[in-house]
C-alpha cells in the first residue's frame, strides 16, 4: 500500500511497474467493482482510479465515451471514494492514484479533497490539467496528508520547465510519450523513447509511461528505453467498450490482457 | 491584476502539460510582436480596410425615443463577416503567421467567430479547421455553407451535447496533437493564459474607437455601456479603456435562456460559481460535485458555462453588473430593432438591447447609454422569422 | 449631355399622364433640397453613422498576385444591408419625407434595394412597400425575410415573367394610384427622369471616396475601374467622378448569361438596341417588333434588359467600355475571391471580378485597377453552394 | 372614317361616343377580327385597337393578360395594321385609333410607323406612355400624315400642362378620370366629373371619357358631366376572358353590353 515501497521494489526486482487506468462508474459501479478487482488479481502493481469529469479535455474518444457513460449512470466524486474506501476493506493492498480534472478538488475544496482521498486509501492523485505552475496549492494540501501529487512530463515540455517539474515530483513521474490525449495506439513514436531518456537523465524517480500503449511489445521497449513502468487505460476500456450490454463478459479477457501486459514487464534484460 | 495571466482570482493555465510550451511561446511571441511598428502597422491596415474599422457609432432615434435615453449603438454589425470577432482572429492570425505556424484551429458556436477564423486565414495565408457542435451546425447552417465556401474544414463535434462547450474541449484535443504547427485561435476572452489577455487586447480597438466617438459627439463620457456576452470579448473590447472610469456603468448581459431555473438558462452569474474549465478559472455553471453544467439560450454565442476570467473578476469587483435577458425579451428586442432602426441584431446582440429595453430603472432620462451592436442577424434568420412568425 | 433629364439620346420621361406632376414635383424638389445644408448634413450623418460610410479601399493581395494587376476593392459589400444600394435609398427616404409623402414603393430583383428602402423607411419613419417578382421571392428568400422583419410589405408579381422588369411595371402601376402620397424609391439609374440624375447622385459618393482613397493610397488616379450593373447605378456611382479623366478606363461589366446566343443572356450591351421601357430611352433587349426581351442571368440583381440612360450614353460615346461575363465564369469568380481574399461576393459583384480575372489582356501587369466590390453574396449562398458543389 | 366629321355628327345629334377598346389578337386574331365586327355591328362610334406589348405599364390587370395573350399567340405589331386593313377592305367605316406603347413605335421608326398606321386605314394614334413633353416628334410625324395623335388628360396634370396639351391636341381629348390603370371599376370616381369641367373650360376638343368605365350608369353620369363620350375596355375583355376556351360564345353578351352602353350615349338630356 505504499507507492514509494511498491515502485522501489518492484525496481529491486528489475521488474516494470503495470498501472491499468480505470474512468470508475463506466458502465456501472458494480462493473467497476468487479473491474478493479480483476486488475489487481491479474498482475497490475498500482491501479489508477478516474473520477469521471464532463469535460476531460486531455482525453481521447475512448476515455470521452468512458466519463459521458459514467456521468449518465449518476456516478459522483463521492461514489468513487466510497468505492475506494469498500475495495480497501475488502482487502486491495496495491497502491492506488485517484485521477481527477482540477475542477472537481477545486470544487470540493483543495484540503478536504485531499483530506477523504487520503481516508479513502489513496495515495496519490493526477490532475490532467494542471501543470506544476498551477500545483502550488495542490502540492501543499496533498504532501501534508502524505499523498503524492503526481506530475506530467510530455515530449513539449522544455528542459527548463523539466528540472521545476522533477523538482516538484514525488512517487513517479507521468511520462506522456505523445503529444496529444489518452487512447490505444498501434505503434509507439519515436518520441516516447527519447524523452523517456531526456528525463532518465535528470532523476532517478520512477517513470511510469502513458498514452497509446496497447500492446506488451509497447510495454517491453518502453522498459528496455528506461521506464519503470507503464500506464495502460483506453486499451482496457476498448475491451469493455465493445459489450456494453455485458461488460462483465469481457473480464476473463481483459484479464488476460493485462497479464500478457505484466508478463512483459518482467522480460525486463 | 496581480499576477501575470490572474485577474484577481480569476485566470490562469489549467492545461494538460503537453500544452504548456505552445502557451509560453504564444505569450512571448504576442508580447514580443503586437507592440512592435510593423505588426501594429500590418493590423491597421487590415482592421481598416479589410474588416472596415473604425465602425461607426450610430445615434439611434428609434430607440431613443422608446427608452427616453441617448441611444448610440456601436456598429460592429458592419465589420466585415457581420460582427466583432474579426478584430480578433485578423490580429491573432497574423501573430501564428509570423510565429510560423501553418494552420490554424478553432471552434465556433453561432459560426461568427469561425468565419472570421476563416476569412483572416485566407488573407494571411494560413490552412483553417473549425470544430463545431453538430446542434450548432443545425442551428448556423448558414454560416457552415460560409466556411465551407472560404474553404475551411468544419469538423462536427459529437462529444458531450454537441455545442460550443465541447467543439472547445475538442479543439483543445486537437490542439495537444498539433501545437507546433498549429495556432489554437481562441475565440473569446476564455482559455488559459495568454488567451484572455490576447483576445481583450485585441478586441479594445472597439473601446478606443467608442471613447473618442462618443467624446466627439456628446463632449463627453457615457452614463453607461451595455454589452451581451458569454466568454466576454465585445464587451471586454468595449469596456476596457473605460475601466477606470467609475462613473460609466458598464452592463454585463448573459442569455436568461427561458428562466432561471435549472438547466434552462446559460447565466452563470446567477446560478455558477468559480471553477475550472478550458484552462482557467472563471465564473462557471457547473453541479454541487463540479461537473459543467450545459448552458440553455436560444443565442447559440452566448451558449457556454463559464464567463472568461476578467469578465468574472471585474463583476466579482463591483465593476461591472452582470445582468441578463430572457429568450422571450431578446426576441421582442429583435422585432422592435427592425422596426425602429431597420437593423437586424444577432441574437446574442439582442440580449443588450433587451435589457435597455426592459429595464428603465437602470436608466435615467436623458442617459447617455452606448449598446455595443456586435453582430447583425442574418445568421438567425430562421430562427427569428420561426420565433415571431411561427414559420 | 445637352437637354435636361436626357443624356445624349438616352433618357426622358416616357410615362403615363398620370405621373408627369409627380416626375415635376420630384425633380423641384431634388433641385431645392439636396444642395440645402440641412440635407446634406442629415443625409450625410446617416450615411456615415447608419451605412458605415467611407468604405474602405481594400489592397487585395490574394487577386493581385494572380493578376499581376494592383488590384483594389472598393468595399460597398460593408454598407449597411451588404450593398451599394442603401447610398440611394436613404437619401431618397429623406427626400420624401420631407416632401411629405408617407409611403415609399419600390421593386427589387435581388431584395438588396428591397432591403434597403425598408431599412430606410424604418430609419426616417416611412411605410415601405416592395415589389418582387414571384420567381425572384423564391430564389432570394432570405431577403424577402429580411424585409418582412423589418416590416416592409413584400407584395409578389406575378405579371409577366415574375421578375424584375415585371414588378418595376407593377410599381410605376402602383404609382400611378397613389402618386400623391407615395415616393416611388427607384433602385437604380434607370426610369424616367428625374429618377436617373437622382440615383446616380446620390451613388456618386462612392467614386467621390474611391478617388480620395486612391490618390492618398498610390499617389496617381488608378488606370481602370471595373463594376458590373445593369440599371448602372453602382458603376456610375463609382465612375462619375472620374468622367473626365480620359485616361482612367471604365469597364461595365453585364450579366453575359450561359452564351450570347438569344434569350440566354441580359447583355443589352451585346445584344439589344436603343429602346424605351419604364419611362426612358436606353440600351434595351427587345425583339425586332420592338417587344422587350426577357434578361437571363444568375444574378437577380443583373436580370434586367435595360442599361440606364446614362450609361447607355456613355458606352455609345466610347467613355465607358461595355463587357460581361457568363455565368460559369461568375461561379468561378466566387470561389477564387473566397479563397483567396476571404470575401463572398454578390453574384452581381462577381461579374466584375470575373471579368478582371479572365481579361488579362486588357490589364497590363502592375496596373492599378479599382474593382466596385458592390455587395457581399451571403443572399446567394444557396445557388452559389448549388453550384459549386452540387447541393 | 373621318374622326373629327364623326365626333362633329355626333355633338350635333347631342349623342355621346362610345369608343370600345379592344387588344388585337387576345386570344386570337380570329376572334379579335368576330369581336371588332361585333363592336362595329352593336353601335361602337369608333374602335381603339390596341398593339399588344410587352410592359403595358399604363394597364391594369385585365389589360396586362390581354396584352400577355396576344403576344403568347405570337401577335405582332404587323398583324394588327394588316387586320385593320383587311377590316377595311372588308367595309369597316368607324373611325379607328391604333394604340401603341412608344416602343413599337420608336422601334419601327416614327415616320414608318405612322405611314403604315395611316396606309392600314388608321385615324388617329394613342400612345400610353407619351406625355406632350416628349410627344414633338411624333406629333409632327403623325400630322404630316393626317393622323391625330391623340393626348391625355388626367386628374394630376397641372393647369399649365393641361393649358400645353391641349395646344398641342387633336381629334379629341382623352380624359383619364382616375389616378391609376386602365381596368373596369365599379364606381366612378367624383375626381372624374370635375376633371371633365376643369377641360370643359379650356378647351371645345371632344372630351372621350376612359379608365375604369363598366355601366351604362356611368356612361350617362359623363355625358351629363359635359363629357362627349366615353372609352370602355377592360370590361369588354373581362367578359370573353372568362370563358378563353370558347370565347365567341360570349359574342352576344358583348353586343348586348355594348348596345345598353350606347343607349346610355343616347340618353343625354
Ligand atoms: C454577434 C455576437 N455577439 C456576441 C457573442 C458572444 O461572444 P463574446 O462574449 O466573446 O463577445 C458572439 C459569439 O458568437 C456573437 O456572435
Ligand atoms: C450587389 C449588387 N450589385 C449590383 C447590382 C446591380 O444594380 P446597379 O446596376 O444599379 O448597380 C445589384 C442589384 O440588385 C446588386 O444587388
Amino acid at each position: 500500500m505504499e507507492l514509494e515501497a511498491t515502485l522501489g521494489e518492484l525496481r529491486r526486482r528489475g521488474e516494470g511497474a503495470l498501472m491499468p487506468h480505470v474512468y470508475f462508474g463506466d458502465p456501472s459501479p458494480s462493473f467497476s467493482l468487479r473491474l478493479l478487482r480483476t486488475l489487481a488479481g491479474s498482475g497490475a502493481d498500482l491501479l489508477e482510479l478516474g473520477i469521471p469529469f464532463s469535460d476531460p479535455i486531455a482525453d481521447g474518444p475512448t476515455f470521452i465515451a468512458s466519463c459521458e457513460r459514467a456521468l449518465s449512470a449518476g456516478v459522483t466524486p463521492r461514489d468513487c471514494l466510497k468505492a475506494l474506501a469498500g475495495l480497501r476493506e475488502e482487502g486491495l493492498r496495491l497502491p492506488v492514484l485517484l485521477t481527477a480534472y482540477y475542477n472537481l478538488i477545486f470544487s470540493r475544496g483543495l484540503a478536504e479533497f485531499c483530506e477523504e482521498a487520503r481516508r479513502a486509501g489513496a495515495q496519490g492523485l493526477i490532475v490532467p490539467d494542471l501543470p506544476v505552475e498551477e500545483a502550488g496549492e495542490l502540492l501543499r494540501e496533498a504532501r501534508r496528508r502524505g499523498l503524492h501529487l503526481i506530475l506530467q512530463v510530455t515530449p513539449t515540455t522544455s528542459e527548463r520547465r523539466l528540472g521545476r517539474i522533477v523538482g516538484e515530483a514525488s512517487g513517479f513521474l507521468y511520462v506522456i510519450g505523445v503529444e496529444g490525449v489518452t487512447g490505444a495506439r498501434e505503434e509507439l513514436e519515436p518520441s516516447t523513447l527519447e524523452l523517456i531518456g531526456r528525463v532518465r537523465r535528470l532523476t532517478s524517480l520512477p517513470l511510469l509511461v502513458g498514452f497509446g500503449i496497447s500492446r506488451p511489445e509497447h510495454v517491453a521497449s518502453l522498459l528496455r528505453a528506461g521506464a519503470d513502468g507503464c500506464v495502460v487505460g483506453s486499451a482496457i476500456a476498448r475491451i469493455y467498450s465493445e459489450r456494453l450490454e455485458e461488460p462483465e463478459s469481457t473480464l476473463p479477457r481483459i484479464s488476460d490482457f493485462v497479464r500478457s501486459l505484466k508478463g512483459a514487464t518482467r522480460r525486463k534484460t | 491584476m496581480a499576477l501575470k495571466g490572474r485577474f484577481g482570482r480569476f485566470g490562469g493555465r489549467y492545461v494538460s502539460e503537453v500544452l504548456v510550451q505552445a502557451l509560453e511561446e504564444l505569450e512571448e511571441a504576442f508580447e514580443r510582436l503586437y507592440p512592435s511598428p510593423e505588426f501594429q502597422r500590418e493590423l491597421g491596415i487590415l482592421l481598416r480596410d479589410y474588416a472596415g474599422r473604425p465602425t461607426p457609432l450610430y445615434h439611434a432615434r428609434g430607440l431613443s425615443e422608446l427608452t427616453g435615453c441617448r441611444v448610440y449603438l456601436k456598429r460592429e454589425d458592419l465589420v466585415t463577416g457581420g460582427s466583432h470577432k474579426l478584430n480578433n482572429t485578423l490580429g491573432q492570425a497574423l501573430l501564428a503567421k509570423r510565429m510560423g505556424k501553418t494552420r490554424l484551429i478553432t471552434e465556433t458556436a453561432a459560426g461568427q467567430h469561425g468565419l472570421a477564423t476563416a476569412m483572416a486565414g485566407n488573407v494571411v495565408g494560413l490552412e483553417v479547421e473549425v470544430f463545431m457542435g453538430i446542434k450548432d451546425m443545425e442551428r448556423q447552417a448558414s454560416n457552415v455553407k460560409r466556411m465551407q465556401l472560404l474553404g475551411a474544414k468544419v469538423t462536427p463535434v459529437t462529444t458531450g451535447s454537441g455545442v460550443l462547450k465541447d467543439a472547445v474541449s475538442d479543439t483543445l484535443r486537437e490542439w495537444a496533437r498539433s501545437s507546433r504547427t498549429t495556432h489554437y485561435l481562441m475565440g473569446s476572452t476564455v482559455g488559459p493564459h495568454p488567451f484572455p489577455e490576447i483576445v481583450a487586447t485585441l478586441q479594445s480597438v472597439i473601446g478606443r474607437e467608442l471613447r473618442e466617438q462618443i467624446l466627439e459627439r456628446e463632449g463627453r463620457l457615457p452614463d453607461a455601456i451595455v454589452a451581451c456576452g458569454s466568454g466576454g470579448s465585445n464587451a471586454l473590447g468595449a469596456f476596457r479603456p473605460f475601466l477606470e472610469d467609475r462613473r460609466v456603468r458598464l452592463y454585463f448581459v448573459e442569455g436568461g435562456g427561458e428562466s432561471l431555473e435549472a438547466d434552462n438558462s446559460a447565466a452563470a452569474f446567477q446560478l455558477g460559481r468559480p471553477g475550472v474549465l478550458h484552462g482557467a478559472l472563471m465564473q462557471l455553471l457547473q453541479d454541487e460535485h463540479g461537473q459543467v453544467k450545459p448552458s440553455k439560450t436560444r443565442a447559440a454565442g452566448l451558449n457556454y458555462p463559464g464567463r472568461g476570467p476578467e469578465i468574472s473578476y471585474l463583476c466579482e469587483v463591483g465593476r461591472v453588473k452582470p445582468v441578463y435577458a430572457f429568450d422571450r425579451e431578446v426576441f421582442e428586442a429583435v422585432r422592435i430593432t427592425c422596426r425602429k432602426e431597420g437593423l437586424l441584431p444577432a441574437l446574442e446582440t439582442a440580449h443588450a438591447l433587451a435589457f435597455l429595453l426592459n429595464h428603465p430603472e437602470e436608466f435615467d432620462r436623458g442617459e447617455v447609454v452606448v449598446v455595443n451592436f456586435s453582430g447583425r442577424g442574418d445568421k438567425d434568420l430562421e430562427t427569428i422569422m420561426r420565433h415571431l412568425y411561427g414559420a
